[in-house]
């Protein structure tokens, strides 16, 4: 199709050449082996790279823009446009990023502190979906032409996790192009950087079509190695069916999102494999425990307040079952309401039983409820792997309990707002820790709901004990008390009972089986780490 | 001659009789009505209740034991362990409630709007007339969609799931009241000029009785024909708006969302969870149909 | 008799229903001379109509002739395909229905319609076939033809779409044209004028009439002979004058008893009680029996056929058959 | 003429007023666009203060109005979604939809028709009865389901056809067309199948209905009378009598065909405004919403009239009732 332009992209390097040259040869049946078509449910809202904190975004960004530090397959951070970081020696709320040197913008401008300092100060500004990620950030100043000083409010060990998605732009196209700032929706008027980028990622954008088709080329004057990938063209494909359909029928080579129920099968068909890995996301089930009546039920208090009936709870969940048939063993059933990936995470708080359906009945009654009781559990429909099949087994085990819950599934438009506006009793959430740390689950999820904090906190909880630790946390350089202080925060969470935690999600890739690409626990796999051959 | 011969001997009955197109369809459709009323007591289980089902049974293929539970059942089982051919049974007790209850709805608010605008005339008429054009013209699914949001605003979150139900049924019965006004309001503007019904008003007979004792019966042929169909388009109406995200809880699904989760494991491997309900929404709707269409013909004494 | 223009043989005609086989004309003959009028006259239901479609090959099914032969010409047409029959129709047969309301399709003009007809039986261009139906409907009595020939039929006033619809019928010059109440729809005003340009028109190109009605007050001023039909059957058919001042058989004799007359008095209508028999329901023997005051035993026994009486008139009655008037005036005695 | 055109025109712009009105009533309760504009590590006092940035928080009134306000000169406001001005992005998928309900229209059409006319006159013939049983599946059956079961035959199975998109497009003017290119002629044929089929039914039916009363009238008998071949009278005077009715219908149901690419779009990964419509809901872009249903109730508007005028076109009695009744 558009083998010129490849010819003339490849030859630039001898190494694309010989692998490019190798896949072909592997897959004479298979897909041109330069081009890369690639599916997931959803595309890129914008291309400017911090206007939405966004999975499908990002992940597609990373192709074009680079940032500072990137997230590797196994949750480890490496070096991208930043070669070092460290926090200062002298002053313990500055952290000190040394950058990589000869790096060039897709128009040919060259990359120095200046673009970092003015992409940390435009991912702080007030229409930017990655404000709060950066809220610590008091400043930021340029040093030399390679080094670039962060001052934070107060010490912030751990800042460097939250840059894995903040992406560098050039300073002056941006300048030029008057996109100083990211898109202000009250404005009205589209900014330049939703269609248009100038990053140092490894490819440049050809063209785009919003949902339709985005094709990226690889960038010729990249510091890193040309990827065995020269072109990528990216479709979102929004019907599960279709989506694996069109892998079947050999209209795309990778397919992102998976549906659990597809994946068995496709591994048996010619010509297709399954890589598989855990996500760095937790699904659980909350409750408002706090409030003393609860909005939906048919009893006049809060049966939730009451350990018995959490305890209750924690017995009917049988994880085992969900993991085996609703999500096809696709999923690590767990008691933690953690991913593995997180600092904090434990085998102990892992570990789970196996239901026990008369207990727990015992429990509800002992609580004060002979006949059971009856609530609303809302789930939303569209959000996670098989959320709305999870709930609907979860009624079924409350059932048995006596517990009658009503599934009210929904579209995330309409579950989310009740989470933030405290309108639901009972509830699904899953939840993604970007920063691979515990304190950013305490700060939304645990925390009273106060100021930048516990935003998502559902269950109402509020222990001004653990607040004043979970706040403690920010600021603690010393890594080994900081780590005890989370396990002891954690200890209380667990015994409270605060999450109900199903299981981590796992993900999915289906690709042709010429083709090699790892899942990255963020879901954000980048086309640069594909190779072609069996 | 009693009633009951006279019927069978009326024309409607030798045609039916006579074509056994419309005894087939008869005869499944009424399989699948008895089967849908009856459920609870034809039905091996009920897949309405959560409690008494076992994750663990879920997609068992038909005929074959679960490979955890053993559990044989004669459809299979769909991804939550409930028994096919019993879900398929209580599936389409609720399609056919929200069609029936969507068509009565239609039915009702048609004829009454029909016959007010045909006996008013004047502005009631031309109000009424250029209200059932932009109905018409407005796309169905659409106006169920935008009901159905609605709804969802003004009901209370803790009544919605008791409510979903009417909510669909008024939102697939709101669309298609305008051709039973069509029909109503032509035979009334019909009858109204005729010299009985002059006559009738004349003497001051009660407006409501000639309606009721002249008109009506005059359209209940066509607007049988139209409930036929209307009943089929609106079960398919609501597996439509089902795959939108809009309907019946899927603890209590119909035959519809039986279908859209169903047609998740169109590629799985799991065909019998979509091929089972198929068959039977196919042959409810085509039963259904076609005997719509022979009522049609037979109720046509020029086509006869 | 081969100089008949068209000859109905033994016509029957039926129709297979869930109750059996109805007979809508059952053993009915006639000739048509050539230039004649044949008037037709019977109740609704005798098979009037069903006489002329069938002669014109449209019987509507599930009705088909069962029985007969009909002859143009000497020539059978009754068994022709449908292609042949189809070049029968309009170019050597001509039909005017009842309503020219609804016989004119009402998307098309005039000029669309007679163009049309002209050229699927005649080999003219399109001018030529204009010139044609111009002159046509201005022989029919449409005024300013060339300019109204474009209008479309609602333009047209009932009487004026009924003399186009004449027009359409002899546009190829048929050789007989059967008119099937052709003024019934029609305005009393407009109705002579209609009948007269019919009688006019046709004797001017030689076409015999068979001009089908309920009303005997037309077929006495237009008719030159009258078929009489009783529930399907032929009851009596002779010279017009002879039949209306002298009708033999019983039902014709009601019948005639039924037109006002300036010999009679006015107010005076004769009835014939009771009313036709369903096609289902025909008694045995003569058809008219239940009605018929001089009904006597053979009239309720056997079917009687048209007996010659000579002058061209047949009459099917009992009371006309040579053995039957003598038993019957035996049994007088 | 002008006047009753211009008197519809007026009638238009009130549906239209109207059609914005509920629907702007209705998008308060799809749910919250805030959720989905902002990370979650965004506080509630920002969600707050995006929301009052947004106009979320006035009286319905102000937001319609402000809304009606900018309409009327073009403006729909920033997709919240997409971040590109909502005007733009309903053009740039508009060819798709157009593209695709007209042939799935002119399919359903064609095929309608036909079969209408062939079933009418060979009434109780094995072939119609055959194609009026089988055509009964297109509405027996829900459309998304009949779509994923093409894909699965002729895309997966066989091979034959693409499973999504629109293939490759060529650019002409602010049009980009499938039509001119083989894989986008190619994609097109199972989505317009899939929307074709159930108004194909319906229009085959209808045809078939009318084409029956149309063959029991006088004109019909009376041309047959006059000679004029078969051909004539069915395809001449029959067919075009049986139109008259079919174009109305036919022309309302261009509008559901709209509407009812929702579905097929959603299934076929149909890069036009059904599944923008669609993606929309889910996250709940307010102004791609409200610039939908006003696309929709506009295209309504103007089928309407169309049909109206091609009812004139077709029906010379009209120009007479027309002209000669108060419209």
């Amino acid at each position: 199709m558009l083998s010129k332009l490849h010819t003339g992209v490849f030859a630039r390097t001898g190494r694309a050449m010989l692998m490019a040259g190798a896949a072909l040869a592997l897959t004479m049946t298979g897909a041109n082996a330069e081009t890369l078509r690639w599916a997931r449910v959803a595309d890129a809202l914008t291309l400017d790279p911090h206007s939405q904190n966004e999975g499908p975004t990002s992940t597609l960004l990373h192709h074009i823009y680079e940032t500072l530090v990137g997230r590797a397959t196994d949750g480890t951070l490496q070096p991208r446009l930043a070669t070092e970081w460290m926090i200062s020696a002298e002053d313990p709320t500055v952290w000190v990023f040394k950058l990589r040197e000869g790096v060039k913008f897709h128009d040919g401008a060259d990359f120095t502190a200046e673009d970092v300092v003015f992409s940390l100060d435009r991912a702080r500004a007030d229409s930017s979906g990655f404000k709060a990620l950066h809220s610590a950030v008091e400043s930021v100043s340029m040093v030399d032409d390679y080094t670039v000083h962060v001052k934070m409010a107060g010490p912030s060990p751990l800042y460097v996790q939250n840059l894995t998605n903040t992406f560098i732009m050039d300073k002056g196209w941006a300048e030029a192009n008057d996109v100083v700032l990211p898109q202000n929706f009250a404005a009205g008027e589209e900014n330049f950087a939703v269609r248009n980028t100038n990053g140092t990622g490894p490819y440049t954008l050809v063209s785009r079509d919003p949902e339709v088709r985005t094709v990226m080329a690889a960038f010729g004057g990249h510091w890193d190695a040309t990827p065995a990938v020269t072109e990528i063209i990216y479709t979102p494909i929004a019907e599960a069916a279709t989506r694996v359909a069109a892998l079947l029928s050999g209209e795309v080579d990778v397919v992102q999102d998976v549906p659990v129920q597809d994946i068995a099968r496709l591994q048996q068909t010619d010509g297709i494999k399954i890589a598989t890995g855990p996500e760095n996301r937790n699904i659980f089930f909350s409750y408002d425990m706090t409030s003393d009546k609860l909005i939906s039920a048919n009893v006049d208090d809060n049966p939730f307040k009451k350990p018995e009936v959490r305890e209750a709870l924690s017995l009917v969940i049988d994880r085992d079952a969900i993991q085996q048939v609703v999500m096809r063993g696709q999923s690590q059933p767990s008691a933690a309401p953690l991913p593995p990936f997180v600092n904090g995470w434990t085998a102990e708080m892992n570990a789970y039983g196996k239901p026990d359906y008369e207990r727990a009945a015992a429990l509800v009654a002992e609580a004060g409820y002979p006949d059971g009781f009856s609530v609303d559990l809302h789930c939303p429909n569209d959000r996670y792997l098989n959320d709305e099949a999870i709930c609907q087994a979860m009624v079924g085990m409350l059932g048995r309990a006596k517990i009658n819950a009503n599934l009210v599934s929904q579209s995330r438009s309409l579950h989310f707002p009740l989470i933030e506006k405290w309108e639901t009793d009972f509830y699904l959430l899953g939840w993604g820790v970007p920063t691979f740390d515990s304190a950013y689950i305490f700060n939304f999820l645990v925390h009273t709901r106060e100021g930048s904090f516990g935003s998502f906190n559902g269950s109402r909880y509020s222990n001004p004990e653990l607040d004043a630790k979970i706040e403690a946390l920010a600021t603690m350089t010393d890594l080994e008390a900081r780590d005890a202080m989370i396990a002891e925060i954690w200890d209380k969470v667990m015994e409270d009972r605060v999450f109900l935690n199903v299981h981590n999600q796992m993900l999915a890739y289906a690709m042709k089986d010429n083709i090699n690409l790892d899942v990255h626990p963020e879901n954000q796999p980048k086309m640069t780490t594909v190779t072609f051959g069996n | 001659m009693n009633r009951l011969a006279r019927m069978w001997d009326s024309d409607i009955a030798w045609s039916f009789r006579h074509s056994p197109v419309a005894i087939v369809a008869t005869v499944v459709a009424l399989i699948i009505i008895m089967g849908a009323v009856l459920a609870p007591w034809v039905a091996p289980f009920n897949p309405f209740d959560s409690a008494s089902l076992n994750l663990m049974d879920g997609f068992t293929p038909p005929g074959v034991p679960n490979q955890f539970t053993g559990n044989t059942y004669l459809m299979g089982t769909d991804n939550q362990g409930r028994d096919i051919f019993s879900t398929i049974l209580y599936g389409a007790r609720i399609s056919l409630f929200v069609g029936f209850a969507a068509v009565v709805f239609s039915m009702v608010l048609g004829i009454g709007l029909g016959l007010l605008a045909g006996w008013r005339g004047g502005w009631v008429d031309s109000l009424l007339m250029r209200i059932a054009d932009v109905q018409l013209s407005f796309p169905s699914i659409l106006i169920a969609l935008l009901i159905f949001g609605v709804a969802r605003g003004f009901i209370p979150p803790t009544m919605r799931e008791e409510v979903a139900i009417w909510v669909l049924i008024v939102s697939i019965g709101l669309s298609d009241w305008v051709q039973y006004a069509r029909v109503v309001r032509g035979a009334a503007m019909v009858e109204k000029s005729k010299e009985y019904v002059q006559a009738a008003r004349v003497i001051g007979v009660h407006p409501t009785r000639i309606v009721l004792r002249h008109i009506l019966p005059n359209v209940m042929g066509p607007v049988l024909v139209i409930a036929t169909i209307g009943l089929a388009l609106a079960i398919i109406a609501e597996a439509t708006l089902s795959f939108l995200g809009v309907g019946v809880p899927p603890t209590q699904p119909s035959l519809g969302t039986l279908i859209r989760i169903g047609q998740q494991y169109l590629f799985s491997g799991e065909w019998w969870i979509i091929l089972f309900p198929s068959i039977a929404l196919l042959l409810l709707a085509l039963s259904v149909n076609l005997l719509g269409d022979w009522l049609r013909d037979a109720l046509n004494p020029r086509l006869r | 008799m081969t100089d008949a223009l068209l000859s109905v043989r033994n016509l029957r005609v039926e129709f297979p229903t869930r109750r059996g086989i109805l007979t809508a004309i059952d053993d009915v003959s006639f000739d048509i001379m050539p230039g004649e009028v044949l008037g037709v006259v019977g109740e609704s239901g005798a098979g009037k109509s069903l006489t002329g479609a069938a002669i014109i090959g449209l019987l509507e099914p599930p009705g088909r002739i069962a029985g007969g032969e009909i002859l143009l010409k000497g020539q059978r047409i009754d068994d022709l395909d449908a292609e042949s029959m189809r070049r029968i129709r309009g170019k050597r047969i001509g039909m005017v229905f009842q309503d020219p309301l609804t016989s004119l399709n009402p998307l098309y003009t005039v000029a669309q319609q007679l163009i049309e007809t002209i050229r699927t039986h005649a080999d003219l261009s399109e001018a030529e076939a204009r010139a044609r139906a111009i002159a046509l409907l201005d022989r029919v009595g449409i005024p300013a033809a060339a300019r109204r020939i474009d209008d479309y039929p609602h333009h047209f006033s009932g009487g004026m779409r009924q003399r186009v619809v004449i027009a359409l019928a002899l546009c190829a010059e048929p050789e007989l044209v059967i008119a099937d109440e052709p003024t019934t729809a029609l305005d009393v005003s407009v109705q002579s004028q209609i009948i007269d340009l019919i009688k006019e028109i046709c004797a001017e190109r030689g076409a015999a009439v068979m001009l089908i009605t309920h009303d005997m007050g037309v077929i006495a001023e237009t008719a030159d002979r009258v078929a009489v039909l009783y529930a399907g059957r032929l009851a009596e058919i002779g010279p017009v004058r002879e039949v209306i001042t002298a009708a033999e058989h019983p039902y014709t004799a009601g019948l005639m008893g039924s037109i006002p007359t300036l010999t009679q008095d006015n107010a005076r209508l004769v009835q014939i009680p009771g009313a036709m028999p369903r096609l289902n329901a025909i008694p045995q023997g003569c058809a008219f029996n239940p009605r018929c005051e001089r009904a006597f035993d053979r009239c309720f026994r056997d079917r009687p056929d048209p007996i010659d009486r000579g002058d061209g008139r047949k009459v099917a009655c009992w009371l006309y058959d040579a053995a039957g008037v003598a038993a019957k005036e035996k049994a007088d005695v | 003429m002008l006047a009753y055109i211009i008197r519809r025109i007026l009638q238009s712009v009130l549906v239209m007023l109207v059609v914005a009105l509920v629907s702007f009533a209705l998008f308060r309760f799809v749910g919250d666009p805030i959720n989905s504009m902002v990370g979650q590590e965004a506080t509630i006092a920002d969600r707050e203060a995006l929301r009052e940035q947004l106009g979320l928080n006035d009286p319905f009134l102000t937001q319609f109005a402000t809304f009606i306000g900018r309409a009327v000169q073009g403006d729909f406001g920033i997709s919240y979604r997409l971040q590109q001005p909502v005007m733009e992005l309903i053009l740039s998928r508009l060819p798709a939809t157009l593209e695709l309900a007209l042939v799935s229209g002119l399919l359903a059409f064609v095929f309608g028709v036909g079969f209408g006319v062939y079933t009418a006159l060979r009434r109780n013939g094995w072939l119609s009865n055959t194609i009026m049983t089988v055509s009964l599946i297109g509405v027996s059956l829900p459309t998304f389901l009949i779509g994923v079961l093409l894909i699965w035959v002729f895309a997966v199975e066989l091979q034959w056809l693409p499973s999504f998109g629109r293939g490759d497009t060529v650019q002409i003017g602010n049009w980009t067309t499938g039509l001119l290119t083989p894989s986008g002629r190619a994609s097109l044929v199972l989505p317009a199948i899939t929307l074709g089929l159930y108004q194909m039914t319906l229009i085959m039916r209808l045809v078939r209905a009318e084409m029956l009363e149309v063959l029991r009238t006088d004109y019909i008998k009376f041309a047959r009378a006059r000679g004029l071949s078969n051909r004539a009278v069915h395809f001449g005077h029959a067919l075009k009598n049986t139109m008259v009715p079919v174009i109305t219908i036919t022309g309302l149901q261009l509008g559901s065909i709209i509407a009812f690419a929702i579905i097929t779009e959603t299934v076929f990964q149909w890069p036009g405004v059904g599944a923008l419509f669609i993606n929309s809901v889910r996250f709940v872009d307010v102004p791609v919403m409200a610039a939908y249903l006003m696309l929709i109730a506009l295209v309504f508007v103007i089928i309407n009239l169309i049909v109206d005028l091609l009812y004139y076109v077709v029906d010379p009695r009209l120009r007479v009732d027309r002209a000669a009744t108060r419209h």
